[in-house]
């Protein structure tokens, strides 16, 4: 039993810290959040690793990826996370990309896996809809093969970021008389294909990431269909699966727990420092140790995937406790700030003159906290993640 | 031992209800929120007209003779329906000061303006340095002549935009946190030297930031005794508790009655999702949450007049409760409409955010946990 | 609205405090278990009240109820609590004498109420079987009609002091083809009756208060039976509905927190008060604050009740919140004495000279806390209340 | 980064594994509990004879060469079992003392007699004044002559009543709850002027109240410096908490195995009662609970040797972690299990009564989260 690094894995540490280091653009560095962000400074940090050839290390070597060990690849998240760098976006890295070449032919590989790595064209996702949330199954959105196109029509909703999308993988209902799971097939569409209609979903918190998508008699040709018609479930929770991992941002939760804490001392109580009082200091402490406990459960996991286990259902744990610790982080930053965190920064179109009251490490503590509410429904809701661990490692 | 209403008190619970289901629904609150002014003038006009604003002042007063209750069932609905309008900082509190501290000319001179309508006030004491402490001040009012000259700065004050008349509190005499040395004013918001920044806030109200530079007032500006300002600052506080315990109460009702039907109608599985057990224990929580909550509302405003102990005991009971309750219910209405919970289309959200902000007035949880720890 | 008496109200209380104070026997105050008393001290408070004709206030006047207001009812047992009196055994006061009096012949009322009332003779309740706990109306015991007998056979479980027991009043089912909750029979059964046994259980804390009761080939009498053959279940319901009603406890839990708080008021941490500590301080004032909010719970619900409504199925509310107040009173005590909780007080045969480390204050907190934790499980457990509200109040 | 165990830790399991699962039944523990000794001397004699009482000593100390890995192995085995035999007393803790503290003398004349299961230590550290505060001592030892004379009072000495040896601590200098003066002193239980009142303990053990009066000891029963003593205290309590983590571990284990075993069969409603989603979702909670604990009994084992402030941090997070865990699936297998939950019958309520005393050793909860807030 050990857990440090081997002295290779120290080597390599230092190799990825020193090339973040020197080329992490520092105007970056002050911008906390995408959503005061455009498309292009969306997609800073994906063009230079995607330079450097790092932009995919978790893909086959074959196709773009780095071929590092498990541990490089999570010494690799560590640094970016350490380093507060951009999150790349998942949809085409992590969603599609696995899927199409996995699933897809050499024709689609050719064709898509190029503007994935080069973050030439953007992809969303097309999976919940309106009555289609937690029963993804249960999606109603139509494909009808008529000669070389299928003609789709349907509601998609909750689509992050669509409003930038070039493209969308899309689960859509091609056998209507089949059962639940099955009859659905695997649709990659042009989003400038007629038809298609993107309508903002603004959120609590003011900001605008996702979106409904309104499909009305689409026209995709049918050599965009991943795999077998039908077989789309298949595809579907294969790619559930990868999205599934690294969802426990031990990491990115580990910054945010630092920053807590020099909010916390800032903040005065009584002309002491917050974090000085048993109170705060003690729902700290808990957060903290809640946070080192998850990250020995993932790196437990990591090391028996590294041993050949694939990830199991035990990483639903790693959802649940992930997302709780950063909805607690969340909660408490929103405390530590006290009567600044009723103060709304501006969303939308702004004059860029927009007042913003109070210190700045108290900007937004109230919309990041509203905001982080949903991580326990995306991605699979919490509760689901509790069938799936009752179910499939219980046994109940 | 009783806990119905008086007819005063249903007729005037059944005056605001109608009022606000005609006039106040969710739209309406959306558009005026989104408004250039942030809150909407003809309707506290109608508030004025209907004897609202007048019902917890007594007769001699110019009143309608109510208390404590009157303004519960004023606040529950207010709760209800999301109302930004500044009822707390203007009837509870600057009511409240004048009404319990005001000299007969201080009452005379503004009570009326706010049965009437004509007059809005906000609450200027909290300051960046001093949290929830309500002694923790470095606004100053230094002796000048018969006057004062008010010299600070204070944080969030909670509809100021759209107030004309400040109250504030200052020091005018010992250390940073003393008890002693507090003292309250009547400020005119306009007054030279008095300068605002206005923003929103994201339960959809307005606050303002305000600098305080050289602002010269009279000796009829001093509510109560120099110097002995903070006891009556911590009961009209605690009646202001009352009050938000009664808003929160209002909207947990509105979520809980929200996520109920919505878990009936939702289906997923091929079921709605209130057939699943878990989902149906968490509605019983949020409902026992509830329940509690009022139970501990009744319970502060009817002790509002008690000692000081027992008023601060109730006080930060209620606070506490409201607080725990208004964040667990919040949160699960959010979770259990799922996505739809999330947007801002939705009402769920906004009822979540103006409960937790609810939490944050007048000190949090943990706040409140400690003042009643140490309340004798 | 109003929470304060009325002074008829406060007139009353001081009478039975006085009565209290002048009546309840001085050696009975240190003792504050049952656990460890003869079945006749068990007995000695009611015997006064009923000498008194206090001991049914509840009752109906023409079979021994006082007539007292629900707001003097609810005086008497906060005068009760203040006093730190026994809690009188609820089997014949609380559960089978209603029964018997709303729905007995007058044959049984003559028979069984003045035994009731008097002591005389010890009820033991024999509602739940090893596989009807939750599902009560899962029971198995069945009840053969013949001649003027009816011949039981079955097993019982959880008879809390059947050991004393001279009477059983017991659930048979008496058709075995009607569905769950038909064919179900109320019968009152001599514990004297061959073929009767009697099995303890020792609980973990160590005490003897529950038992298994074995019936085998019981021979009792057709006229024992209560109301109608086979609707047996009516009667049940309305027993566990009255026994749900003051089960919240709230007067005894003050108690026990003022316990608590001298107790934490003793133990030092680093040389002060435990009870002064942040930590501590703060979840005693969360516990007493959550007691209070159920205090005007209750006081909602009977003011309600005095205006007719009857106790509802809010009243799960009671059960669910008052159980878990006293839990947690039994935890937070444990914590408060340390390490002196580890100490175990012996029960069963004694000599008497067994040695109990640590101040009086500690002894038995562990297994208070231990035997506490049934109080979430008997009486309908509270997920089993969790589904009453969801059905009956919510509507789900 | 590897969490699997290498072939001799994976043999030292095998070996206790079958050893406690031949010879440590259920029943078997319940007669040794309710024994007069309370113990199982030929049982110890066993742990001596398959090397498990030899396993964490050096081989220069004639130990098998193991460490804090080999003593979590076995811990957690115990824990599924329910061993009270004092392996954590004597092994961990006066083992501790004497490799990491003793002097070679000292190891040469004590650790045979640990490793042989010939003599059965304690250790006697806490008083009635002092809590969790390991400083906090009234106990003294006085310089006398060559050696010193000790008076005082210990309270709830785990396993004394088995014990031939103890490790007492005592204050030579300074004031009662000084960083500074703590020494800590072997003494033999038979000492004149050493008195025990013995006792059973609610986790099936048994413990001593022990008086000292002026027992007069040696220099050579002193372990390490006069008077610096603590930090050697701190260090080998934190092994003692890796130890009592991974029995956690393996108690809590055993219970959620019961319990799902339990809900799988137990029908009510005509189905079982795992199928209730209310109780799935509970039992998934009592299982990322134990992931959770799995995972710091791991951390804390691997950081023993490391930095003061790290080490620290890790006993105390994982004493939080395992205090809070193990109450809460201690209290919900007992109230999944229903009343036969509460029965001292089956052994659900005794791996609960387990967790709950191992909460209270060497700091619950909340003096492990101050300890880890103020470890710097």
């Amino acid at each position: 039993m050990d857990m440090s690094f081997s002295p290779q894995d120290l080597a390599f540490r230092d190799e990825v810290r020193t090339f973040i280091a020197e080329n992490y653009p520092k105007d970056l560095k002050s911008r906390r959040t995408r959503g005061e962000m455009t498309k292009e400074e969306i997609l800073t940090w994906h063009r230079i690793l995607y330079k450097k050839g790092w932009v995919v290390p978790h893909w086959p070597v074959e196709y773009g990826g780095t071929g590092w060990t498990t541990t490089q690849r999570y010494i690799w998240n560590e640094e970016n996370a350490r380093a507060e760098t951009q999150a790349l976006l998942p949809f085409g890295l992590a969603m599609v990309g696995p899927v199409i070449y996995t699933f897809g032919n050499e024709e689609q590989k050719k064709r898509f896996l190029p503007g994935i790595l080069s973050a030439d064209v953007w992809w969303c996702q097309g999976y919940s809809e309106p009555g289609a949330g937690s029963d993804l199954a249960g999606l109603k959105t139509r494909a009808v093969r008529e000669g070389d196109h299928y003609v789709v029509n349907g509601h998609k909703i909750w689509t992050t970021l669509a409003q930038y999308a070039d493209w969308m993988f899309c689960l859509v209902r091609t056998d209507a008389n089949a059962k639940a799971q099955e009859g659905i097939s695997f649709l990659l569409i042009d989003m400038k294909t007629p038809g298609i209609t993107v309508r903002p979903i603004i959120t609590m918190d003011g900001a605008h990431e996702v979106n409904e998508v309104f499909l009305e008699d689409v026209k995709v040709p049918a050599e965009n269909l991943i795999g077998e018609e039908n077989k789309g479930w298949t595809y579907a929770k294969f790619l559930l699966g990868n999205e599934r991992s690294g969802i426990a941002g031990v990491s990115r939760s580990k910054k945010a727990i630092e920053r807590l804490k020099s909010i916390a001392t800032a903040e005065l109580v009584d002309g002491s420092p917050l974090l000085k009082t048993d109170e705060f200091s003690r729902k700290v402490a808990e957060l903290e140790i809640d946070l080192t406990a998850l990250e020995v459960t993932e790196l437990r996991t990591l090391a028996a995937e590294s041993k050949g286990a694939g990830p199991g259902p035990e990483a639903s744990i790693l959802k649940i406790k992930g997302t709780e610790i950063q909805q607690r982080i969340t909660e408490l930053t929103l405390e530590a700030v006290g009567n600044y965190g009723h103060v709304n920064v501006p969303t939308g179109d702004l004059t860029g003159n927009e007042f913003v009251a109070g210190p700045d490490y108290s900007n937004g503590s109230a919309q990041n906290y509203f905001n982080m509410r949903k991580t326990s429904i995306y991605g699979g809701s919490n509760e689901i993640q509790h069938n799936i661990i009752a179910k499939m490692v219980l046994g109940l | 031992m009783d806990f119905s209403f008086t007819e005063e008190q249903t007729l005037l619970r059944n005056t605001v209800q109608s009022l606000l289901g005609d006039k106040y629904d969710f739209d309406t609150r959306r558009k005026i929120v989104k408004s250039a002014e942030g809150w909407s003038q003809p309707m506290w006009q109608q508030f004025a007209e209907l004897g609202l604003l007048a019902a917890p002042f007594s007769e001699e007063l110019g009143g309608l003779g109510g208390g404590s209750i009157e303004t519960m069932i004023l606040m529950e609905e207010f709760g209800r329906h999301l109302v930004v309008e500044p009822f707390v900082e203007t009837v509870v509190l600057a009511g409240g000061f004048l009404r319990e501290g005001g000299s007969p000319a201080q009452q005379e001179a503004h009570i009326p303006g706010i049965i009437g309508g004509e007059t809005v006030w906000a609450f200027a004491y909290a300051e960046p340095q001093g949290r929830y402490n309500l002694a923790d001040l470095a606004t100053t009012a230094k002796k000048d002549g018969e006057g004062y000259t008010i010299n600070g700065y204070k944080a969030v004050v909670l509809g100021a935009p759209w107030a004309q008349k400040l109250i504030v509190t200052a020091r005018t005499s010992g250390g940073q946190r003393d008890r002693d040395g507090v003292s309250i004013f009547i400020v005119d918001k306009n007054a030279p030297g008095v300068s605002t920044r206005d923003y929103p806030t994201v339960d959809g109200r307005r606050a303002s930031e305000i600098t305080f530079e050289n602002i010269k007032v009279g000796a009829d500006a001093l509510i109560g005794a120099e110097g002995k300002g903070l006891p009556l600052v911590e009961k009209i506080t605690d009646q202001a508790i009352a009050a938000l315990s009664a808003e929160a109460v209002g909207c947990m009702g509105e979520l809980n009655k929200a996520t109920v039907e919505y878990c009936k109608t939702r289906k997923q599985f091929g079921v709605p999702i209130g057939k699943f057990q878990v989902l149906q224990h968490r509605m019983v929580d949020m409902f026992m949450a509830y329940e509690q909550s009022v139970s501990m509302t009744y319970m502060v405003n009817l002790k509002l007049d008690e000692n000081e102990a027992e008023r601060t005991k109730a006080a930060a009971g209620a606070k506490v409760q409201i607080g725990k309750a208004g964040r667990f219910v919040g949160q699960q209405a959010v979770q259990l409409h799922g996505g739809m919970g999330m947007t801002d289309e939705l009402n769920v959200g906004h009822y979540f955010k103006r409960l937790t902000m609810i939490d944050t007035q007048f000190g949090n949880v943990d706040h409140q946990l400690k003042r009643y720890s140490t309340a004798a």
